[in-house]
């Protein structure tokens, strides 16, 4: 059974959903299997992420058709440790969902809907094979989609119309890269691909797909110019939504990235300098929209563009220093920035709205939960000795070995007005004498929950909070763990040997 | 041989004029059901285009494409029609509370 | 009724089998072989509408052929040449058909044939308005259909 | 002697289907347009079917042309009647040379129920209007 | 034939596009049916195209004997249209829940959420 | 829309649909045809009956709401893949395939019951879409 | 040395869970034991490190970046280390008294712990990158001790002024550090010492100068970045006390000492550190004579004299570090005192506006003591230790060898400057008049006015006995330097020396300025009107355009509209794909190797090109989605042509659908307006064929490609015999690729439910929050 241990998070995620609908109308029901299914989903990815650090990368050849004849599936030491991750954030949104979705949104599906889009992300990050990832893209985009419009208020069905629309883009211009690049190398597994596509002799079109790939992508990740879905709509679902969106779904599309550059169109100088190009203006892109919204989620909405760019510098850059610093960088922006809408949500359930102006007096009222947000806030600025910082060290060096200066700078600026908008954000809404909201009826305050839904709230922001904590301690743990991920996209052979081993 | 050549170079062609001028009532109109009736005449020319290339191709599997042409092409002119009844009514109902306004 | 016909189909297929060849014109040969069979051993006992119908059934389709063609020729005489000859109208046929499936398959094969498109029928189920081509006079086109395609289909099916 | 036969069966549904198809577009309304249609391509694409039954000469061709030009037969005067209706809802006028129309005035105008001339009554305006809403699919 | 085609399927990615920049809801639907149905195109044409030969293993034959078409892309663009169905079927619904909730089908007026930052 | 003509066509029409998408749904492993025609089919012949009889008379016909089928179609497909998994540790979806030949279907094998559940999927959320838009219609 | 830095940290968090307990009431100089203690424990090294003896300690941390926290004491490290923690200790027992009764003394209390143990740890860092952590941890501590008043407006302002500046000074440490780093191939300064040559050859020396000068500068508040300092003095005054004079703004010093032996003895070095120093000491000297505030005062005399430090370790001789080690001494004792002193006015008079303040001896003796012995200090009058101190800074501007006299100027222009500072903020509220409204002022509690006395009393004791701190601290600090020390000896008495008369001159005309020249309004009034030219307002503004080109930028990208974000995202596919698909390729296309074009082939498609046009073109609504029918039909037809039977199949049928469920949604709708405008349309119209012509092109590139079809070849041979089906594509939608198919029904079925809840769901106002 063991054999197929790789698929087992997988094929959990898509049980769990299956299971979920069938008690379609018992959300209590749902809740109790969505958060033990959390736990062992846990449990699964971590017994797969310690199978692919002590044996090497793993693969299951789906329907038992070797490679590239069926589909792979792949889990090496990157796979392995974002399939964990997204385990722990769904753990822990799961919990955050039980407490604070509302039961209207849970009859009509949400959990079934959240554990597809589990699966999605899970799959998209184990598979092999470069249609099939589409094919997880879709099913994370259509969940997304669901999560995104369920309870259609006005503002979520019109955050939802730009979402859907520039998402469904993205999925054909990644459709029509699927379509070259087949008519090219006439082959979908990465693996047989990063044997084939190097061979092309026509470089130019290969220049081209890689394009395709890199605006369809770009889109999903949100860089700079292709990000407008996501200002425009993450900050209009439930703040449990929103958490996983913000820690995962760009993250996806950073990964797709990663995998398309290191194993499949390398070396490319033209391509490396527009990622960096586009990393240095997603950094300030994201960073001075940051500065200037008014809403707790706008503004962590444009923090994710902004650090979206520290990834693709590093993507740009790719030496195995760059590499390493962007792997650190993913880990630890995953956990950062699913608990930073956690924490939307519990400033929202604490004072009735995320608007900067009308929050306040937080840190008055709530210190001890001030310092909890705080922690989080410390890992998402990079103060050192917490987890943002020691991918940037990396970042940093790797420019300067590259003697990249633009980008340097951009980390600067990028770092640098992460920590204003922080410390502004930290002024205004904790700091701040807040106005008197008129008390709302039918709304309940987090004060006025009993100590279950109480624990149910905080218990997964403490939880990502450690996790955090123990990224930027444990740096050391973290940094081995990306130096050995970034020699691994480096040496691309490792992977297709995995995949193929008959080839040798 | 003969065959396949005369239904390539005759009926073929004259089937494919025929579905140009359906075509042609398609753009000319004038009114949606006008349009409905040539996209239904479309298709079912579409099942002898179909039944004609199975025979040139000597491939009788195209022959399931037009059964289920033949099936559910019906649909979309079921659908339609009770389009055009159901916006017949939303208007009539318009004029109706106009009128009542009026008075 | 129903039984019998199925005793047929089912004869023919063992005629099929037995003889092994499986073209149509076999099943056709099966079909009228086991008719005749079936017509012989069940003379006489009662039950003979089926035997009838069967007859009136395969005269009916060559009638509805033949109508189908012939007016078929007549739309496409008027289609070709550039004059049209047409005088339409909407007519109001009485029906003597009751059933649903009666009234359905009346309209239906009104409509098939050239000339006339069964628009609707009546709530009452009284009535059935028809769109004529060829409309001369109206009594005339009633009678026709009445003593046509009603006749003929009730016969059958009643 | 199949292929003569092919030929006959063939030659004959397209010219009908042409046939229909210069009517369809000649015709001077839409009424006139759907009755032409109906006929000519029913028994067109039966002729081609029926060429392609015996091109083939297999059982299993032959039942599939059966299945096709029985599911023809069957739905398309019902599509007739269904767009026809419609049309005449949607204001459709007939063409100028008509010389009767006697279903006006007998539908219902808001339920869309036909009379049948005999027994004419006038419903209920309110009834109409709370079947209506009550009716989803219709 | 692969050049009209290859010029078709241009046309389908401009059209799409071109729906896709207009105001109305419904045209941005049309236009991404428009655009899909391109890439799907682009994908069997790429695949390469063959005539009068699909890829079904005749009657009394356990492999291809002859020429025949490529499933590969076939299969692509099956599952890319199903996925593309849900898709298209869930925004369609968002247009009529859009114009319940904001009403209107005109898409300059959505961004009332937008807004609020200038 | 609920006219004679139509609903007589319908009642008549559904079973043929219907058994014509069975048909469809076992026969394409072989030819044209499968899991997605079929349950599209399906669906197709529910959706006409719909239009004829009105929603309730088909909602009446089904007995329960069409979205059940789609966590049962899932369960078929999933099983249909996990089966070898649970049973014989090889890889997710790898067919299995019984040894001899039934005579209308040709070999049955796991592959069989995978594009069952796609045939059970489609139809539950063919149906699921379209009746809740005729019903908030 | 690890412990005594977590000690702080420790304690720290021990008051945030506990805190409200442990300091309340009279266990709230309890705190003060923490630095006390390690204030203790430091001095045992004094000996050590007299004797030329450097204690060092490794602890491994993140070994693969080479990262440790590697922690040396030496001269310059004690020195500082006594400092934050002996100055820290009279701070937390002078805080228990001054924020008594203060309802968040703990976290107070715990913010000054964290502080005082990240200065340690910076201080006592060797590792560049350790250091810079623990520079940042005091940013973020002194972010939260200015904002302590967080309510306040003016105060959370300051706080985020000087977070912005330091925190930029931390990131280009931060980048210094790492680039030394790349150059040495180690972050351990004493390792770096090693390879000071390939510093001072490196390409990077002047990247490494500048980024450190930003640090140094930023935090040290030398010109023009000081400007954060006087806002920072919204902080109570503990912290004035104990960051803006005596420690953290020193940090940028100790910054600049630490590595003036490994980067040092440089034109570029010397000369930006001298006329940086130069002009933050004497602009902000000048600046001294306008504040009416004795906080505002005493900020820019802060500056001035960070601005000497900066100046004397550009200086560069043995001397001026000798100047520069003893005046931090001196400046501490003395500036100290004189924010204490500030502070129990403030705390008893309830007003620090010095042009109310006089008599005030009366009231608060041992107060006014202190702020005199300061004020003497601090004008450098013998005996105290501000005289020796003034004394070496002459000497080391005198011996220098270019410009000696000119700058010699500026120093005493400077001194004059600051002593009138020290008796404007030391001397002024306690002499002359008490004002009746001051009368009833209460005499200060012990632990407010003992520890000014203390350090001002300390102040005379080294004075007259400099040697006390001569082979203890003075000598190792130059020692760290790396330059000779053995002929150091402080003394007070020189003799009668060119510097003793400039001394005299320095006093007397301090004085004189003092007698002549009050502080008052109208001068503060006078020097605001020049505030548009302040470096402060120049960058307020350049943040103000910042700000405003952010919501512009912002603004413009995310204008809201959905047809500018599609319109920018395919510019930027086409003009990419354009750049590499035409740039340079010889466009060749294989024609020959095309299909021969058929009649039924050009008949579909024409109807496909013109069903586009009517879709494209359509007046209403539906004959759009009639010809979208057609549309999807017509390619349904390529299918069957081009051997996809099950394509054209499914396309049909899902058309079909597509058709249904539009005609089931579309008569609710509104007209079908054509909204844009006729140039909008002319545009979209180019940028649209511009895509679709490069996807043209490029489909008729890849055609002219060869093919690979290994995979369908093994398809066609192992579909029947493996997987037991002769339909290759179903066999590969359910077997081959069949997780593709398990994936996509689960798509559908998610859409099924997404729909179902679009539209079943509708929140009630009572659901919408309610749980
Ligand atoms: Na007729
Ligand atoms: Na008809």
């Amino acid at each position: 059974m063991t054999q197929q241990l790789l698929l087992y998070p997988l094929l959990f995620q898509l049980f769990l959903s299956i299971l979920l609908m069938f008690f379609w109308k018992k959300i209590e029901t749902q809740k109790i299997i969505s958060i033990v299914g959390g736990f062992i989903g846990v449990f699964l990815s971590a017994l797969l992420f310690y199978k692919v650090w002590h044996y090497g990368t793993q693969t299951v050849q789906a329907a038992n058709w070797e490679a590239p004849y069926g589909i792979t599936f792949v889990a090496d030491t990157l796979s392995a440790t974002l399939v964990l991750l997204t385990a722990i954030a769904g753990m822990a949104v799961s919990f955050f969902s039980a407490a604070s979705v509302i039961p209207a949104r849970l009859r009509f599906g949400y959990f079934p809907i959240y554990h597809f889009l589990l699966l999605g992300l899970t799959g998209a990050f184990l598979t092999g094979d470069i249609f099939n990832l589409y094919v997880w893209f879709e099913i994370i985009i259509i969940s997304s989609f669901v999560l995104i419009t369920l309870g259609g208020e006005k503002a979520q069905i019109e955050g939802a119309v730009k979402y859907f629309t520039l998402n469904i883009l993205a999925s054909i211009i990644f459709l029509t890269a699927i379509a070259v690049l087949y008519g090219l190398a006439g082959s979908l597994n990465m693996a047989d691909l990063a044997v084939l596509v190097p061979q092309l002799k026509n470089r130019h079109l290969v220049e081209v797909t890689a394009i395709l790939f890199l605006v369809g992508f770009g889109i999903k990740s949100a860089v700079f110019p292709l990000y407008f879905w996501l200002p425009a709509s993450y900050h209009t679902p439930p703040s449990a939504v929103a958490a996983i969106f913000g820690g995962l779904l760009t993250k996806v599309g950073v990964y797709a990235l990663i995998r398309i550059f290191s194993l499949i169109f390398l070396d490319n100088e033209f391509l490396n300098d527009l990622l960096i190009v586009i990393a240095v203006l997603t950094l300030f892109s994201g960073a001075i929209g940051a500065l200037v919204q008014k809403n707790v989620r706008k503004i962590f909405s444009y923090l994710i563009i902004c650090h979206i760019g520290f990834m693709i510098g590093g993507l740009g850059m790719f030496t195995k220093v760059a590499l390493a610093g962007m792997v650190f960088y993913l880990i630890h922006d995953i956990m950062v920035k699913t608990n930073l809408f956690m924490i939307s949500g519990l400033i929202y359930r604490i004072k009735g709205t995320n608007n900067v102006k009308l929050l306040g007096d937080l840190y008055d009222k709530y210190p001890k939960l001030s310092l909890l947000m705080f922690i989080p806030l410390l890992s998402l600025i990079g103060v050192p000795p917490f987890s943002g910082f020691w991918p940037k060290v990396s970042l940093i060096i790797a420019t300067l070995n590259e003697k990249n200066y633009v980008l340097l700078g951009a980390i600067i600026l990028g770092s640098l007005l992460t920590l204003l908008v922080v410390a502004k954000l930290w002024s205004e809404v904790f700091w701040k004498k807040g106005e008197e909201l008129p008390v709302r009826k039918h709304f309940l305050y987090f004060k006025q929950m009993d100590k279950a839904r109480k624990f149910q709230f905080l218990a997964p922001i403490v939880m990502l909070a450690g996790v955090s904590l123990y990224i930027g301690f444990g740096a050391e743990h973290m940094q081995q763990l990306s130096n050995r991920i970034a020699s691994e996209l480096i040496n691309n052979q490792q992977y297709i040997d995995a995949v193929m081993p008959q080839n040798n | 041989m003969i065959i396949e050549e005369y239904l390539y170079y005759i009926i073929l062609p004259i089937l494919a004029v025929s579905v140009l001028l359906v075509f042609c009532r398609f753009v000319m109109g004038p009114s949606i059901a006008d349009r409905v009736v040539a996209l239904d005449l479309l298709i079912t020319i579409g099942i002898t285009l179909i039944a004609i290339y199975s025979i040139v191709y000597d491939q009788s599997t195209f022959l399931d494409i037009a059964m289920i042409l033949g099936l559910i092409a019906f649909l979309s002119t079921v659908a339609f029609s009770y389009y055009l009844e159901k916006r017949n009514r939303k208007k009539r109902e318009k004029q109706q509370r106009e009128e009542q306004q009026d008075e | 009724m129903k039984n019998r016909f199925l005793s047929n189909i089912l004869l023919t297929f063992i005629w099929v089998a037995i003889t092994g060849s499986f073209e149509f014109a076999n099943y056709l040969f099966g079909f009228i072989l086991s008719f005749i069979i079936m017509y012989v051993i069940t003379k006489g006992r009662g039950s003979a509408k089926y035997f009838k119908i069967v007859p009136k059934l395969i005269g009916f389709i060559f009638f509805f052929l033949w109508e189908l063609l012939k007016a078929n020729l007549q739309v496409a005489y008027d289609v070709v040449t550039p004059t049209f000859y047409m005088t339409p109208g909407i007519v109001r046929v009485p029906l003597d058909a009751e059933t649903n499936l009666e009234i359905t398959l009346l309209a239906n094969l009104i409509t098939l044939t050239p000339g006339t498109l069964s628009l609707d029928v009546s709530d009452d189920r009284k009535v059935l308005y028809v769109h004529a081509m060829y409309l001369k006079d109206k009594q005339d086109f009633i009678d026709d259909i009445k003593n046509g395609f009603e006749k003929r289909l009730l016969e059958i099916l009643r | 002697m199949s292929n003569i036969l092919i030929i006959i069966l063939s030659s004959l549904g397209a010219i009908f289907i042409l046939l229909a198809a210069i009517g369809f577009v000649r015709m001077p309304d839409t009424y006139l347009r759907i009755s032409v249609t109906t006929k000519a391509v029913t028994l067109g694409v039966g002729l081609i079917l029926a060429s392609a039954a015996v091109y083939f000469d297999d059982l299993s061709v032959t039942s599939r042309v059966l299945a096709i030009v029985l599911f023809i037969i069957l739905t398309s005067p019902v599509g007739a009647h269904l767009i026809g209706r419609a049309s005449y809802f949607s204001g459709n006028k007939m063409w100028g040379k008509s010389i009767t129309d006697e279903l006006d005035g007998k539908y219902q105008p808001n339920s869309h129920k036909l009379s049948s001339g005999e027994e004419f009554e006038d419903e209920d305006e309110e009834e109409d209007k709370t079947e209506h809403k009550k009716s989803d699919l219709l | 034939m692969e050049f009209l085609l290859a010029i078709i399927t241009g046309l389908l990615y401009a059209a799409g596009l071109y729906m896709m920049l207009r105001r109305s809801m419904v045209k941005l639907i049309i236009g991404l049916i428009i655009i899909s149905n391109g890439a799907n195109l682009l994908i069997f044409l790429l695949g390469r195209i063959t005539k009068g030969h699909p890829p079904i293993i005749p009657d009394g034959s356990k492999v291809f004997t002859e020429i025949y078409a490529d499933p590969v892309p076939q299969a692509l663009i099956l599952t890319a249209i199903v996925i593309s169905f849900g898709l298209q079927s869930f925004a369609i619904i968002l247009i009529k829940r859009a114009y319940q909730a904001v009403k209107t089908d005109d898409l300059d007026e959505m961004n009332t959420i937008e807004e609020e930052i200038k | 829309m609920k006219t004679l003509i139509l609903r007589t066509a319908s009642n008549y029409l559904l079973p043929i649909l219907l058994l014509f998408s069975i048909f469809i749904l076992l026969r394409g492993h072989y030819l044209p045809g499968g899991g997605f025609v079929g349950g599209l089919i399906a669906s197709i012949a529910f959706v006409l009956h719909a239009f004829a009889n009105g929603l309730k008379d088909t909602k009446k016909l089904l007995k329960f709401h069409p979205g059940f089928l789609m966590p049962i179609g899932l369960a078929v497909s999933f099983l249909a893949g996990l089966l070898p998994v649970i049973g014989f540790d090889e890889p997710f979806m790898t067919g299995l395939w019984m040894h001899d030949t039934i005579p209308v279907l040709g070999a049955l094998g796991t592959a069989m019951f995978f594009d069952i559940g796609v045939y059970i999927v489609v139809q539950g959320v063919t149906l699921t879409i379209i009746f809740t838009i005729s019903e908030s219609a | 040395m690890l412990i005594a830095i977590l000690t702080g940290f420790v304690f720290a968090i021990l008051l945030f869970f506990g805190g409200k307990n442990i300091v309340s009431g009279k266990l709230a100089l309890l705190p003060a034991l923490i630095p006390l203690s390690l204030f203790i424990y430091f001095v045992r090294f004094i000996k050590d490190i007299s004797n030329n003896e450097i204690v060092h300690k490794t602890y491994e941390w993140i070994p693969s970046l080479g990262i440790n926290l590697s922690f040396t004491l030496d001269g310059l490290s004690l020195l500082f280390s006594l400092m934050i923690t002996g100055i820290g200790t009279l701070v937390f027992a002078y805080t228990s008294a001054y924020l008594k009764g203060n309802n968040y003394l703990d976290r107070f209390y715990g913010y000054l712990a964290v502080f005082m143990a990240a200065m340690l740890g910076l201080v006592l860092s060797d590792n560049l990158i350790s250091l810079f952590v623990f520079w940042e941890l005091t940013s973020i501590s002194s972010f939260f001790l200015i904002g302590f008043n967080n309510t306040s407006l003016a105060s959370r302002k300051s706080a985020f002024t000087a977070l912005g500046i330091t925190g930029l000074g931390g990131l280009l440490l931060l980048a210094g550090g790492l680039v030394l780093g790349s150059i040495t191939g180690t972050y351990d300064i004493s390792e770096m010492l090693q390879h000071k040559d390939l510093i001072a050859n490196s390409d990077y020396y002047l990247l490494v100068g500048c980024l450190i000068f930003g640090a140094a500068f930023t935090k040290s508040a030398q010109f023009p970045f000081h400007f954060w300092l006087p806002g920072a003095m919204k902080a109570p005054t503990p912290v004035s006390t104990y960051l803006h004079s005596a420690t953290m703004v020193k940090a940028g010093i100790y910054l600049l000492f630490r590595l003036s032996p490994l980067m040092g003895s440089t034109n570029f070095w010397n000369t930006t550190l001298t006329i940086v120093g130069l002009i933050t000491m004497v602009y902000s000297a000048f600046h001294c004579l306008f504040r009416t505030d004795m906080k505002g005062v005493l900020a820019y005399s802060t500056i001035s004299a960070l601005g000497i430090l900066v100046f004397l370790i550009g200086l560069g001789t043995q001397e001026s570090f000798l100047a520069a080690g003893v005046f931090i001494i001196v400046h501490a004792l003395y500036k100290a005192t004189l924010f204490m002193v500030t502070g129990v006015v403030d705390h008893q008079a309830g007003t620090r506006d010095i042009t109310q303040l006089s008599g005030l001896r009366k009231v608060m003796l041992p107060v006014a003591i202190a702020g005199i012995l300061a004020a003497i200090s601090n004008a450098g009058i013998p005996p105290s230790i501000g005289f020796v101190g003034k004394d070496l800074i002459y000497e080391g501007t005198l011996h220098l060898e270019n410009s000696a006299i000119l700058l010699t100027a500026f120093a005493i222009i400077t001194n004059v400057l600051i002593s009138y500072a020290g008796y404007v903020a030391g001397v002024k509220p306690f002499v002359g008049k008490l004002p009746e409204k001051f009368e009833k002022v209460k005499f200060p509690h012990f632990l407010l006015w003992f520890p000014p006395v203390l350090l001002a009393v300390a102040g005379f004791v080294f004075g007259v006995f400099p040697f006390l701190l001569q082979d203890s601290l003075v000598k190792p600090i130059v020692q760290t330097t790396g330059l000779n020390t053995s002929e150091i000896h402080l003394k007070l008495w020189h003799g009668f020396t060119p510097v003793l008369g400039l001394s005299a001159l320095t006093i007397g005309s301090g004085l004189l300025l003092y007698f002549l020249l009050k502080p008052s309004k109208k001068l503060e009034q006078f020097i605001a009107k020049f505030d548009k030219l302040s470096p402060k307002s120049i960058i307020e503004n350049v943040v103000l355009g910042f700000t405003n080109f952010s919501g512009f930028w912002t603004s413009t990208f995310q204008s809201g509209y959905l047809r500018n974000y599609i319109s920018i995202i395919v510019l930027f596919l086409i003009s990419l794909m354009g750049f590499t698909l035409l740039d340079g390729t010889t466009y060749k296309v294989d024609y020959s190797s095309f299909a021969r074009i058929t009649v039924y082939e050009v008949v579909i498609l024409t109807i496909l090109v013109l069903s586009i046009g009517l879709i494209v073109f359509a007046k209403s609504r539906l004959a759009a989605v009639v010809s979208t029918g057609i549309m999807g039909y017509s390619i349904c037809l390529l299918f069957v042509f081009y051997s996809a039977p099950d394509l054209a199949m499914t396309q049909f049928a899902i058309d079909t659908l597509t058709v249904i469920l539009f005609v089931l949604v579309l008569y609710k709708l509104p007209k079908y307006l054509n909204l844009s405008d006729y140039k909008m349309r002319i545009r979209d119209g180019i940028l649209s064929i511009a895509f679709g012509g490069l996807i043209s092109i490029l489909a008729l590139e890849v055609l002219a490609q060869p093919v690979n079809s290994e995979i369908s070849d093994f398809y066609a041979k192992n579909s029947y015999l493996l997987a037991h089906g002769k339909n290759v594509v179903n066999v590969i939608l359910v077997d081959f690729r069949g997780a593709d198919t398990m994936v996509e029904i689960s798509v559908l079925a998610i859409s099924a439910i997404g729909v179902f809840g679009l539209l079943k769901l509708r929140l009630k106002s009572v659901e919408r929050f309610q749980k």
